[in-house]
This record gives structure tokens, C-alpha cells and sequence, in this order.
């Protein structure tokens, strides 16, 4: 057994995420979403990263907004339930950053061919789009069998991808439940993988259950214990949507000035995981947590 | 109609648009739900006429049953409970891919006649006036799918002769294009807006008006339409909600975020 | 809710497995092969079938020895711990079968794509080896973004894919855990499914915990009851493996007339699974139930 | 030695053959373990020497403790107890093609002198005198390892000029072939056999006897080789297995199955 990859996310993301690289973060798509990983990043006020996820939802508008960004590969930018990500309109708009325009299946057809070693894979959507025109990494093709037209989607290897896990245990082997989005992919295709979550679990929990086992753990580098670092997305297990900070956040991010205030209060001035927690408050906490509960059937690993 | 106060049952533009959309979906079908109204279209059919048929979500969930819970987006944690399947993104795209998907919905900024649709770019590329969000996987399901529905807010400025930008092609431009593109099957097959629904003709994939919305009337359709819009040959009109459909309407959109006001803000 | 899928194996056998139709059976590699519904298929002595699996283990080695298959396409087929299969090598030597020679890649690859709804699908794997020559469906290409040479490996869509599950509702929303093997790819790019089940359970049971669910309900064809089903391959949560039984098979298929007596006692005069189970006996049922336990630690999937 | 009686402790060809392939494991590695023989050379490395290597199995198992009890084969229930993770053949596949497996093990039928493996027909293919079992994962471990050790019994009918078929390519016909045909890494660095261990001649790519097994001589070999096989500039004699490395062979092997006779049975 290796040695524990324990650390806090201020260490996790100096020694990860340098200025310039590609870094994946959302990758379950509405659920999971690791701000407080995210937060960090901006706090730390890295420069030139390119972001790669299929639907960040307000994450990377966040990101983008604190001028850490240069480049973003993505299917779809903004605020799932109320439309445009302000920051991300006026980044593109006045030519701050530059977007890799992707479908879903583009996207996850890149990562797919990213996690499986290979360096294009080919797929039946977006022929005729004007994805062509703002996708370098699109290109038409014929299927050497059958003769059908076909798009060739280059492959995506992130240098390191981000995710929040519901439990990890110091080695890198988390358990992630619900909807997968491209998690599975974008960890197996990431150079390196920082893995969040909301707890810090015995090996044994863990090891109960290899299925569950979300990216193998020898290739995970890092293992940050994050309660709440997925808010306000969900976090399947732990905590619902808290769809009025997304609201909030709409407002808050319609103008710059707006964004720099709600940036001070909600990011830099937050320094550890804890602060978050009282800015939410107890009654939030409250509000947000589960009130139905469904627990899985087991199932039995012996011999 | 428009204020939502008429009698028999006062209802909103949106209220209208999801029965509207609701009502394309046939039971037992496939479909493959996108974001925002058509999370509420597709609960509104499970709930009604279409008890049997499933709901696949992008983000990698198949339900065959309703969620227990109002959502507002499909990673709401009622949207897991006891869902048929979690997944991978990858597979539930594999199914849209191979052709077992019925039927799907979008949304979009700007729309034209031959139903090709903009999400991501409003001028032209170079000097773009407005960055939309994207595709997301709407250029997926137009792509992919054995036919999609399109829900938009009608205005001029976005019902054009030709979009900026496709971010999910239509009929491209017109009969026989998606063919040539090599896309392999499928097509717009319902456009719903806030004051009508149009359908496509047959032979020229052209965009024709189908049906009005109660109170609305063909000329203020045709004003807000950048082209020529032509009617099909029976041009009906919409039926409004009926009092089960708005029942469940509101249990699922109690608060009336997606419902309460018209579909523009979405 | 859909209607039940329940059936029992005569039904689903003939009903799905037409004569001269592409059969995924042993998906899953070593563990949870399908024996059950392969002897049935014997029993109904469908022929002309072609065969698509990995590693068969024995079972491609008895449907073919019955006489059954036209066509074989797998990376291996043999007897795991033994080495040749018999009946195999008799009827590829002997010119009855035809062999598509593939790497446990190649078909991951071929299935992939299958369940992508993608022609083809490009691999690293197989350059410059003899596999091209006994595979038509493997072609080089060239990458269209880094001129790197690759295999185009064309799609595997089966006719019908039949796995053995630990539990499944009668829906068809089976969970299966260990191994995955191409269990997944099958299924999904299976035109039909056949699952049979340790253990027919409540939907409740199978919906506790979606992210167990082995493939889609919706997509699968016939459930049925098959408890040993995977004998004497392991069934996690259920058996081990039966070791013995490879060794016999290994002395009881040497020759034509051998094998001619095991298929009599084991597959023709078994008309019912229970048949199956008293041939075994109760020691040799108690010699492979689990000793050891290990149960999953449960998720919760409330909101 | 043959017949495992001599002091100071007795151990079969086989036992010297897994001990040799365990030594091949470095502590830390990742490794990808095929059927058979590996299986227990995984299980000795993990518990002596290399208590930190990642074993990988084609299956859709990765694991970092050994297996609690004997096992057969990869999908014996003990193969998964605890495992690291059990997963899809594509995700193991995924890792191993990006090139992040340091060394693979595979075993064969016939050989030859540029580490070429056949292991699907003995003759030309269309009047072939054996069909052999075929390739498994064999040809993308040797086609996508960093690099692959193989192990066989070491018969002039199995040690050829040139294999019938590459099932699994070595290095083809010498330097600069992988390169050409297009293979992105790799190749065999050693070969473990029932009389020596063989390695590759950096430049010519030629297989070399690098050590002779105790009690085996250079001319028993030579007669069980089919071309003129070169020496290594040292020639070396295989350290025969400590009592620490049979007791755990023993341990994960008790009835013998693997290691109790000759590796040719197998």
C-alpha cells in the first residue's frame, strides 16, 4: 500500500495546477461540482488555464471572472436554471479568452479517446454544425468500412482533472454515486487527478465496495478533505441544489463591479472550508440537507 | 390569455407550451430530455398520456419513473431517486448515437425557416455581438435523434431567415441537406413558441405555421417572423391545458419558476 | 412501469436465438459466464450461430463441440486453466468453423463502437502482428490530426447479448458486480438482451441503488430465472468458481466420443436448472458457497 | 534439480521459472498480469520484493493487496476481495494503451529469435497442422507494455527461426520494426523458460541466453533452440528460489497446480 496523499487544497492546487494548464473541473455535469477546489484555484489567482468540462454550470464563469482563464473547451457555459454566465459572455465578447466550441458527445468522444490512449475517436454528431468553425479539434471523415461520413474528434488529456467525491480514503480511492457525467473518463485521461470530498473514509470502507471505485487510486495524486465543497450544486448522498445561490449569483455576476464584491465575500475572504460553512449558516445547512433517505442494497464480495 | 386570467382555467404562456410540448410525446417512447421547460414537458407526459415512457438525461440518468420531487435541473437529487439507471454520459449518448432515441427537445436564441438553431454566437463569429452558453447536448439530439421538438420564445429577432451560427442543424438548407452532410437520420420535427407551433413540409423541409395559440392571431405571428412565413394547409388551434395536465404542471413547478412567467426568461 | 420480461430459458432461447444469429455470451470473462443459457442452446441445437466473446472459457468450446456455430469471433477460446479447447481446434482444424482473430482489445474496441453507434473505432494495439491477417474487420489507418498509424476496428453490433446476473427485477434492470469485462459494450450494443438471474428481486431492491444496473431495463429483452446459472464459472456474492469441473471437461471433450457422453449427462438429459443442481449435489453446492463475506458499505440516494 | 529432490531446497521448474518472472517486478510497478504462471509471479513479487506494484488484470480488476487466498484463475472470487477497483476491460485497456503499464507478462506456444510469440496457429493458416487457443489480451500487452516479459517451456518446436503467425509482436524482424509498423512502445525484455532466461540485444534486437538455470547447460539449450542462439556478453546462472519464495509460491499454489510439475503442461 502506498503513502497517504492526504493535503489541504491551497497545497493541492500550488503543487497541481500551474499557471497554463488544462485543468477539468464539473465533470459529472449539475451534481459534484467542485467549487471549493474551484474557489481555490481563484483565491490563488492562477493565470492562462484553459478549462475543460461539458457544462460548468457557474463554476467556470466564476473562474473566468477572476481573470485566471485564457482558453475554455466546453459544451455549454453559464447558469443551468437562469442562462448566461455574465463573466463568460464578456470574456469571449471582448476577446479575453478564446472557446473550443463542443457538443456533449464531442466532448465526452474526446475524453473517451483521452482515456483510452488512442488520439482521435470518431463520432456521428455535429456534421453540417458550424462546430467546425469555432473546433479546431473537428475534423470530417470517412469510415474506412462502411464509407459513412463521420466526425474525427482529437483526444483530450487534461494535465490535471479536478473532482469532489462523496467519500475517499487517503490513497486516492474514492466512491463516487449518480450520475457519472464524464468523471470516469476525465480521470482516466488526466495527467494528474486531485480528488475532494466530503469525507475521509477507513480504506476498508472503500475496498468494501471496488465497483463503486470511481478512478483506480494509484493514479490519483492528491486527496483534500472538503465537507461542502461541491455547494451549491448537489452532492448525491450529502446535500440538495441550493438553487438560490445560483440566483444570487446571477444577479451578482450581471456586472463586474457586482461580481468583484460577490467574489470578496464568497472566495477570497473565505480561507478555509469551515468559513464557507458559517457564511452559509446553520439554517441553510439545514435546509439543504437530505430529508428522504434511500440506502443502497449490499451486495457481497467474499469468497 | 396572455395575463393568464381567462377562464376555464387561467393558465400562462409557458403553462401552454409545455402541454404543448408534452402532447409530442407518445407513450412507450424514448426520450431524451434536455434542460430547463422540457424537464417539466417531459414529467407532464410521464404523469399523463405516456406513463410508460422513459426519460434519458445527458448527465448519464434513465428514468422510467417520474421524479418524486419538483426539479429544476436534471442533477436534482429527485431526478437520482430510484432512477432506472446512473450512468456515464458516454452511454446514454451511445443510445441517441445508435438510433434508439424517439424523440428530444431544445431550446434555443435564434431559429430559422429551415429550422437549423442558434445557441452559441449572435453576429458573426469574428465580431460576435452576444456569446450564448452553447450547445450543450442540443446539437447532439438535433443531430442524432429520430426527431426533435424545438421550444423558443417567438420574436423577430429570433426567428430569422438564417442563422449566425448552427450550433444544431435543422434542415440545413432544405430538402436533402442533412443527407449530404452525412447526418444519418432524423430532423426538427416541431418547433412550440409562445404563440404557435409550426411543423416542417414534407417535400421542402421549409418551416410552416401549424397551429395558433388561443387569442393569437396568424398576422401577429407573421410579424414576428423575419421571413415569409407560409401557414400548412390546415392551420389549427392550439387546445389549451386541461385542468389535469395543469394540476400536475404545478405540483411539479409548485413555485411557478419554469411556468409562472413566460418562457423568454428562459 | 413496462410489462414483466419474466420467461424461462426454452422461451427466451427460442424466441431470441434464432438459427444462424451472432450470439455475446461470457462477457464478463471468467466470471458470471452464461452456462445455463448456453446449454439451453445446445439442448435446442440451434445452428449456423456465430459466437462473440473475449475469453470463453469452456462454453464456445461445448456449443461449438454440439455442433451450433458457423463462426467464432473472440480473443480466446480454450479451457482457462487447462489450455486447448478440443472442440474447438477440431472444428477450426478440421475447417467446420470459421475464426475472426481478435485481442482482448480489438473486440473491447469493436464492442465500444457498437455501443457507441459508431461505425469503427481506432486502437494502438495489433500493428504489425498476423491478427490482420485471420480479421477483416481490422484495417490500418492513419490518425487525421497526428498522421500516427492505428488499427480501425470495425463495429460488433450482437444480434443478442445474453449475461448472467447476480439479481435483476422482472423489468430487466439487473445488478452485476466484480469484473465488468465488455459486459456493458455487449449490452448496450446488443439489438436484444437475455439476462439471466441468481435472483429475481424487487424493483425496490434493483432502484436502491442505480448505479448498479448493469445495463438500461428498457433495453433488455427476456429475464429469467437461473439460479447456478454461471456454474462453474463464479458468480460474485453467490459461488466460486468450480475448478473440478474444467478439469473434467478438459479429460471428458479429448475426444469426439468422450464429449459426445458429458453433453448427454450435462446439457441433453438436464431439462430443468434443478436437474442441473442435483446432478451436482449438495456436498459440491456447499463446497463452492462462500466462505468468507465482505457486504458493500451502502450510498445514500436521497434527496 | 529436475525431478525437485536436491537440498538445500527443492523446488520444480516451474517454482524457478515464477521466481525468476517475480525478480522482473520492481517495486512500485505497474503491471499488467496475464493468465497462468503470472498470476502467482504477481503474488510473489507483491510479497516479497515489490510490496508496492499495482497488479491489472485484463478482466477489470486492479489491485494493490494480494489476493487472501490460492487462485487460479483471474476471476477466482479471492481476486476480487478488496480489490482496488473492478471496473470495464475498456478502463484497464485505457491505461494500459496510454502507455502507463511498466511490464506485462505473457506466456506462449512458439517463439522465435526476435521475440515474435505465436499463440493462435501452428502451420500456415489455411492448411494449419494445431489451432492454439489465440491471443487473449497477449498482443496488446506486447503490442502497448512498456515492456513484456514472456515465459515458456523451452523445446526446439517452440524455439523457432520464425513464428507461423505473430500473435503477439516482438520486435519483428529486428531493429526499427516496431518503430515502422507503428507500434508507439516497447517490446520484450525477457524471456523465462524451463532452462534459462533470454534478453534482447539492445541494437540487433536478437535474443540472447543472458543465464542458464542451475544445472542446465549452454549445449542443452543450444539443442533446444531451432537457430544458432548467441550468448549475452556475461552468462549468467539463475539464482535458484530462497525459502522465503517457495513458501509463498507454496502458499498461493498449495495443491501444486501450477508449480508442481513441469510449466509445459501448461
Amino acid at each position: 500500500m502506498s503513502a497517504s496523499k492526504l493535503t489541504d487544497l491551497p497545497e493541492a492546487v500550488s503543487s497541481l495546477v500551474p499557471d497554463g494548464s488544462a485543468v477539468a473541473l464539473g465533470t459529472a455535469q449539475e451534481t459534484l461540482i467542485p467549487f471549493a477546489a474551484g474557489h481555490e484555484i481563484i483565491r490563488q489567482r492562477k493565470r492562462g488555464l484553459t478549462l475543460i468540462g461539458p457544462i460548468s454550470d457557474i463554476l467556470f464563469d466564476q473562474i473566468i471572472g477572476a481573470g485566471c482563464v485564457s482558453r475554455v473547451r466546453a459544451a455549454w457555459v453559464g447558469n443551468v436554471i437562469t442562462g448566461s454566465g455574465y463573466n463568460f459572455r464578456r470574456a469571449v465578447e471582448s476577446g479575453h479568452i478564446t472557446v473550443e466550441d463542443h457538443s456533449i458527445l464531442t466532448l465526452t468522444t474526446a475524453l473517451t479517446a483521452g482515456k483510452m490512449g488512442i488520439p482521435f475517436m470518431p463520432t456521428g454528431t455535429a456534421l453540417g454544425s458550424d462546430l467546425y468553425q469555432t473546433n479546431p479539434d473537428l475534423k470530417t471523415m470517412v469510415c474506412p468500412f462502411t464509407g459513412r461520413k463521420l466526425t474525427a474528434v482529437r483526444a483530450i488529456q487534461p494535465d490535471v482533472t479536478i473532482i469532489h467525491a462523496q467519500r475517499c480514503d487517503e490513497y486516492g480511492n474514492a466512491h463516487v454515486w449518480g450520475n457519472m457525467g464524464v468523471i470516469r473518463e476525465a480521470c482516466l485521461a488526466g495527467r494528474s487527478v486531485i480528488v475532494t470530498a466530503e469525507e475521509i473514509v477507513a480504506p476498508e470502507v472503500i475496498n468494501s465496495d471496488p465497483n463503486r471505485v470511481v478512478t483506480p487510486g494509484f493514479r490519483v495524486t492528491a486527496v483534500v478533505h472538503a465537507p461542502w465543497g461541491a455547494h451549491p450544486s448537489p452532492a448525491p448522498g450529502h446535500y440538495n441544489r441550493d438553487h438560490r445561490a445560483f440566483l444570487e449569483y446571477r444577479d451578482a455576476s450581471r456586472t463586474e463591479e457586482a461580481f468583484r464584491r460577490w467574489l470578496k465575500k464568497w472566495v477570497d475572504d473565505v480561507r478555509i472550508i469551515d468559513e464557507y460553512q458559517s457564511l452559509l449558516g446553520e439554517d441553510r445547512l439545514r435546509e439543504l440537507a437530505l430529508k428522504q433517505h434511500l440506502f443502497s442494497a449490499p451486495v457481497d464480495y467474499g469468497y | 390569455m396572455k395575463n393568464g386570467q381567462e377562464p376555464p382555467f387561467a393558465y400562462t404562456p409557458a403553462e401552454l407550451m409545455v402541454t404543448a410540448a408534452a402532447r409530442e410525446i407518445a407513450d412507450g417512447e424514448v426520450v431524451f430530455v434536455g434542460m430547463r421547460l422540457p424537464l417539466l414537458g417531459f414529467l407532464l407526459a410521464k404523469s399523463t398520456h405516456a406513463p410508460n415512457a422513459v426519460g434519458i438525461y445527458e448527465l448519464g440518468i434513465i428514468r422510467d419513473l417520474p421524479a418524486p420531487a419538483p426539479i429544476l435541473t436534471m442533477g436534482d437529487l429527485p431526478n437520482l431517486f430510484r432512477a432506472q439507471c446512473c450512468t456515464d454520459s458516454a452511454d446514454v449518448m451511445g443510445l441517441l448515437q445508435q438510433g434508439l432515441v424517439d424523440a428530444s427537445f431544445i431550446g434555443g436564441a435564434q431559429l430559422d425557416r429551415f429550422g437549423n438553431l442558434n445557441t452559441s454566437y449572435i453576429g458573426p463569429v469574428s465580431e460576435m455581438q452576444t456569446r450564448l452558453p452553447g450547445s450543450g447536448g442540443a446539437c447532439d439530439l438535433a443531430s442524432l435523434s429520430r426527431r426533435h421538438i424545438i421550444i423558443m420564445a417567438h420574436q423577430k429577432r429570433r426567428f430569422v431567415e438564417r442563422v449566425d451560427y448552427i450550433t444544431s442543424p435543422g434542415y440545413g438548407t432544405g430538402a436533402g441537406w442533412r443527407q449530404a452532410v452525412g447526418l444519418p437520420r432524423g430532423g426538427p420535427s416541431t418547433v412550440i413558441t409562445t404563440l404557435g407551433i409550426l411543423r416542417f413540409h414534407p417535400s421542402t423541409r421549409e418551416m410552416l405555421l401549424a397551429s395558433l395559440h388561443p387569442g393569437v392571431t396568424l398576422a401577429e405571428v407573421r410579424e414576428n417572423t423575419a421571413w415569409p412565413l407560409q401557414t400548412a394547409d390546415r392551420l389549427e388551434s392550439t387546445p389549451p391545458p386541461i385542468r389535469d395536465e395543469l394540476e400536475v404542471l404545478r405540483r411539479f413547478d409548485p413555485g411557478g419558476f419554469w411556468t409562472g412567467r413566460s418562457a423568454e426568461r428562459h
